[in-house]
């Protein structure tokens, strides 16, 4: 099995999240983060002190998955997620060694 | 932003300008507050009027009142409905505009909506409020009654200041922070003022000493107040005029970018609902200090503004829940704001049951104005301005026409050469209030329209996609609202 | 939901009705405020009292003020202390309880309270506030002085729909939303209404010409006025009895889920800090306004609101100081709302040092009240309603007639027949005042146990465990406070 | 903290046991106050004044106005710009200071402020309020017209107490809890008392009735009184003396840790600009109620009040604008607070054109004060106290004296023996002005600096590093400002 | 080593936190995230808007452990965060190639 | 390919961004955590209510990199992140099967 985590920009999170339930993604996890990368970010200027936010707000995406639904999911998000314009995030995949689903007890491939 | 500094100061110097300019022909009128003094000398030698202290208190009271519902009210009331990203850019439009126009009104503003000119603008006789000092007297509608002209300048600069920040709701979350300020001073000095001189202007009570005086001092006063329309606080100048300019506003700056795709959910809802309880305790200042003076119309004006709004909360509520099958705080506050808005015009003219009625009324009607109409009319109007300000304005109007009658608990219309009630004719009254619906919906629409193409075809009026993406408060101001 | 708005309308109905029905039978008692005006005139052919604009001014100035601590004060203060899952049911709560009570007010309520009937309740000649007009009067605290009735109306509207709404704080974040709207109703009927013509009716000043005249009035007066028990501004009225009420519910609601084991702190104290302030400046129209005149003795109740506050808030940070080793900011405001309890019966009557006095003592009483006391209760009092308002108000009431006593900086009690100050006597005063907490802690935990019994037979008075969990906010009013 | 409460008591029995102790050698001096009901009587047996309810109730609304300021606003204020992690203990410092000092300024505050002694202070005849009843008069700046004392004690304690609590914002964020009450306990007695003594004390307007009266009379009046220095709302009295005291304060605290380095960005704007607006809506009660009478005057200082703050706020705005691109919504309310500063001392002297010039210069200069001059002195004065209310103070006081000049629209100087407007000398009303400046900035210094090493010295002021990272609500107070 | 990652209902932290002390987890990490599965949303009205939530609080905690624990853990989460309804949550777990202590230095099993 | 994830103190972040470009890292997410470890918490008082609050707040700071780099990464995060305190935090060192570059679809190294 496979855990992907991807970084994309806020707005992108409904189109991102439609395109998975298309490749048959049923269960997703979201977490607000700030991402520093090539994308500049802006200052901000409160009365005489100012500050360079690098920070800029992402939003990350974890999707276990089955092994052979990989390449499907990364195509997913990369096609849902762009905007072509430096920012647009990444996507991280991992192994994954097992999972269980809490409720039934069930594991493995049953539990996603 | 060069480009946009030289219009605004631009603009501003118009402002200075134009006046001084005009001076030289402009007629010597007599203003309505002289003519009240005045009036008081010319009859006979009595002891010139003075201003009760009750009265001016009042008056501070009620200003002070207002310029708490501008800030922070209805920045709150505003900003907590929009995305956390914009907060501060709706605070700061609302407050900088608020500012701006109050400037404006002291140098031209209080002179052309009320001194003496025709029947849709006056003069220029208090430019710069030159004249003005802490001994000038305004009337009031009782006769031989005054208060200090600073603080009636200062209670109606707030009205004019107000409402124009009003309209931002119509645009918000997504328009040019210079683009706002030029197209409010525009507005402001083509619409609300006309439209303040056409319903409020008058010669004052003094002047109504006989019928043929009557006749002659009705003949100076605005076109709508001749034609005998009742506004007693401002639905029609106010309410009407705002929620117009918005519908227009939303329709051609167009919509937010993602509208009905992404959600758009109010970002800090118990915001708003500071700043519409704050809005309802200014509101108070708002319709009761329009009655100028500390007496028992007053207070009915004040339960007025009390019931109707208790009404039109729990109207709101009953048919959210009935209708959507949970009631909702903002739809609570929601028919609080309908609720003040439709009994402004009508506050010291109709009974505490009909106020009760009317919003009862407003609360149905104000809901289905941000739900059935707001999606057959497809306008983003972000903060429904024109679903509660116009349309619970015009309804205020109208009503105000049939609940004043003496028979269904109002006060009549005070008849000032007799001294009494007059006769009340309905049908005659509603055509009336019809007359300043109908001018106020053209006349703002009209001059909104122009208004909003020429901002667009000179500094533009959105900011660009990614501007909008980000959100105005880092992009337009440099800041952001929270942090940890 | 369908059957829930049957009960609600059900009630309203009731509230429309019965009056209707009963004003056959009703005995038609002239008014308090008719007899003040009456008595003028009978006496001589004397000049009909006029109001004090400063007077009127100032009662519409209290009266707004208590409408600030309604909305957004007391929702604010509330809403602030539960988690941010509920923060929009305990503003719907609070707001909608105060809206929907403000109608009944003016239908029935300030009828019942305010017109002649026995001494527990009033009679029905002002249903409908019928007969009351802009030039109406009502009596003040000073022969020959009076106001206009509305504003005397919407005064005490904003008294007896804020005194229900305090209740809210004893079963938040678990009740259902259509149960408080009932047992509000009830409640504000068969308990409020009472408490305030028992302990606040009476013929006005005017009647009291004489000896006999005073006794005649006197007969004609509440319950608990007729046993001396003085209340300047609510102490019995509002805070004992909301206070025990809230005690009462707490019980028979039950505790949250998760009570004592998971951690439900306050979700946003800054704004129970500006609800705290808010409650405080308004509350110097609830105390001060109670004078209904702009008078020496309305700065005393001033003075006395104003350093009660002060020494409260400092003794509650000295005392949690010194036995937590750290003063919070929620015990500061805890203790300012503290001694704004414990002066309301009292801010006309004491002196400035026994204000402060008495502000020190119930900052540390009250200190115990949400601490010792409540633990020893086991009760989950979510907000400490009884721990603040309803010991605060116990202490209050009892203290008054202690630090009323001239010999400690006190006024004394007036005299109406005299016209000087009558002689004090201390222990008969606090028995008067022990009457009045007796009788307000009786009548308002039977009509409260009743009334939410009756409720949860009928509607039910908790929402589902589901619900609870997942917050009132989504589960009861589909929507959420916050969002990015 | 068992020692910081030891010392807190003993400061406090300080207050009580000092003037007791004094008492026995303290002369006997007619209050200013006493000294107008006398005048009244010993010149002719006249009716003694009564109190116009207008007024009664104007200084009413503007004390609980300054209520409002330092609870919620000034907080709120404060609050907004400090990091989340030391939210209350700002809205903590700043309530329980003015708690505090309100209950001090009740035990000797205003005897030692406001009672006649020699030309730097007071005497103690007043000391717990001794002899002040309900029906106690103040003078006030007119001949004959008289207040309740109580609304003039009430008025005098909110400026009393929220003056020391403008300094919190200088060491915001770093400060042990106990020194702040500590340090605010010897600035208030030694700094505050004695400023408002020197500027403020005269034995008011009847005592002025020929020329030798006039002379003996101001003889017994404060030190800047003499010197003829102007100030209406308090300008030198609470902003330069504050101001300055904050700039001394930063440098003795010291900075933050991270200061420079780490982003301290303001946690949350919108409730600096909910406490801004607060503010600006309170300070009419400050600036007009120090008019202490409903006159037309009052309404001057009303609209200069207004106007001034509009000026500023749009000033400011568009120097950002011009100088860094954007314009901030931080920007224009701190130019709202400069621009209620610059006119607090001359909001009653000025015309409103002066009020519009005088707000546009503090807009910028006060710009410049929180940038450059910020960065030139290098002092981490963490809320731009020095910034805005010092500089701001500093430009208003000198300003002052130009603009208040019949000239230009100024009221210019009522000579109270002639009973008519005085002759206006610019240059030395500048002077007199300066005066004023000085005597406060040097005063304010000296005081700050021994009151702090005092405190340095005996409890500490700093918390410690690992503290101060924490936060001071957890670290000092023990809770969170927010929960989910 | 092992990296144990569970997702479970917010309100049950408290007590998967006691299960996982029981077993001698001295630490762990929590975050804040939103779910997308099988549990249904609610949905929200402003006025004349409606927005279906899909996304639902959830709490995600992040435990290092020793691979023999492993199994504990996962009982202890298992049985802990259940309460039998849908949206009970998951366990996923993941190889660890290395921890570090930054305070100390030390690294391995050590560092846990 | 690593995927390295450290807990550290807040006030840390900025230090440890600085020291990570200095050893070439031109990327990382944040996420705002709570952690709960040997460094104890504080009590809360709210009325009569006490809390004893045991998650303290801590930044989690992802870096995907090169396997070389991994080592250079751990010491420079190590050495700017710590204070000697108790509760500096932790690093954590993850295999990573694939990147992605949504922008681009560039993947493995190219995509860091
Ligand atoms: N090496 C990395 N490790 C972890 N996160 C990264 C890394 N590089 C980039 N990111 C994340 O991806 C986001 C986008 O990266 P950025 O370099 O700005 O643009 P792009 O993905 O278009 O090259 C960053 O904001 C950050 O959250
Ligand atoms: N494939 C998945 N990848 C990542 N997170 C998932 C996945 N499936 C479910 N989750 C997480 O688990 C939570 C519970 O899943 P859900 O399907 O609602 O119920 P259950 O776990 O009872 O089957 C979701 O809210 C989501 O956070
Ligand atoms: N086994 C673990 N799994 C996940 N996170 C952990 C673990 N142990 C510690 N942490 C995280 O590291 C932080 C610091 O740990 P702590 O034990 O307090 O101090 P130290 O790192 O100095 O030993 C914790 O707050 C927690 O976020």
């Amino acid at each position: 099995m496979k855990f992907v985590s991807a970084i994309i920009k806020p707005f992108k999170l409904d189109e991102v999240r439609m395109a998975l339930a298309a490749v048959g993604v049923q269960g997703l996890t979201v977490t607000d983060v700030k991402g520093f990368g090539r994308q500049k970010g802006h200052t901000e200027l409160y009365r005489g002190a100012e500050y360079v936010v690098d920070f800029l707000p992402k939003t990350k995406l974890d999707v276990a998955i089955d092994d052979d639904r990989l390449d499907d999911v990364i195509a997913a998000i990369e096609k849902s997620a762009a905007t072509g314009k430096i920012g647009d995030g990444k996507i991280f995949v991992f192994d994954l060694a097992e999972v269980v689903r809490i409720r039934t007890g069930e594991s493995g491939t049953q539990a996603l | 932003m060069q480009r946009i500094l030289a219009v605004v100061a631009m603009l501003f110097a118009f402002g200075f300008a134009l006046p001084a300019w005009a001076e030289g022909g402009g007629e010597v009128a007599a203003s309505a507050v002289a003519a009240v003094a005045d009036g008081g000398t010319a009859n006979a030698v009595v002891a010139a009027p003075v201003p009760d202290k009750g009265d001016t208190t009042w008056l501070i009271v009620s200003t002070l009142l207002v310029v708490m519902m501008a800030a922070p009210g209805l920045g709150l009331f505003y900003g907590g409905m929009v995305r956390a990203k914009n907060m501060l850019s709706v605070l700061m439009q609302t407050l900088v505009v608020f500012c701006m126009l109050g400037i404006l009104w002291a140098i031209y503003g209080y002179s052309l909506a009320f001194t003496e000119g025709n029947a849709f603008i006056g003069g220029f006789d208090k430019l710069f409020l030159q004249g003005v000092t802490a001994d000038s007297l305004a009337g009031t509608f009782s006769k031989g009654v005054v208060v200090p002209e600073f603080i009636y300048i200062a209670f109606q600069l707030t009205f004019a200041a107000i409402t124009p920040a009003l309209i931002v709701g119509a645009f918000a979350e997504r328009i040019k922070f210079s683009a706002v300020l030029v197209f409010m001073v525009l507005w402001f000095t083509f619409s609300y003022l006309p439209m303040a001189h056409m319903v409020w202007f008058w010669a004052g009570p003094d002047a109504y000493t006989s019928a043929e005086a009557a006749e002659a001092a009705g003949a100076t006063a605005g076109f709508l107040f001749q034609k005998g329309a009742l506004d007693f606080a401002g639905g029609t100048v106010v309410h009407i005029n705002a929620g117009v300019a918005a519908l227009v506003a939303a329709i051609v700056v167009g919509k937010r970018i993602g509208y009905g795709r992404e959600t758009m959910a109010p970002h800090n809802l118990p915001m708003t609902m500071v700043g519409a309880s704050l809005l309802w305790v200014g509101w108070f200042g708002f319709n009761v200090g329009s009655n100028m003076e500390a007496t028992g119309v007053a207070t009915l004006a004040f339960i007025n503004t009390l019931l109707a709004t208790c009404a039109a909360t729990f109207a709101w509520t009953l048919i959210e829940w009935a209708r959507k099958g949970k009631p909702s705080m903002l739809g609570a506050i929601s028919g609080a704001i309908a609720g003040l808005v439709v009994i402004t015009p009508a506050c010291g003219f109709v009974g505490p049951m009909g106020s009760l009625i009317m919003g009862g009324l407003v609360g149905v009607v104000c809901y289905w104005g941000v739900n059935g109409l707001k999606h057959a009319l497809g306008v983003d109007d972000s903060l429904d301005v024109f679903g509660v300000h116009g349309i619970g304005g015009i309804l205020g109007a109208l009503l105000t026409g049939v609940f004043a009658a003496p028979s269904l608990g109002g006060t009549g219309v005070w008849d000032y050469v007799t001294d009494t009630v007059a006769e009340y004719d309905m049908v005659s009254q509603v055509i009336a209030q019809a007359w300043g619906v109908g001018t106020a919906v053209v006349w703002s629409a009209v001059v909104s329209f122009i208004a909003l193409k020429l901002v667009d075809l000179t500094i533009g009026l959105r900011v660009s996609e990614e501007e909008e993406r980000e959100g105005l408060d880092v992009s337009s101001h440099g800041e952001t609202a929270y942090h940890a």
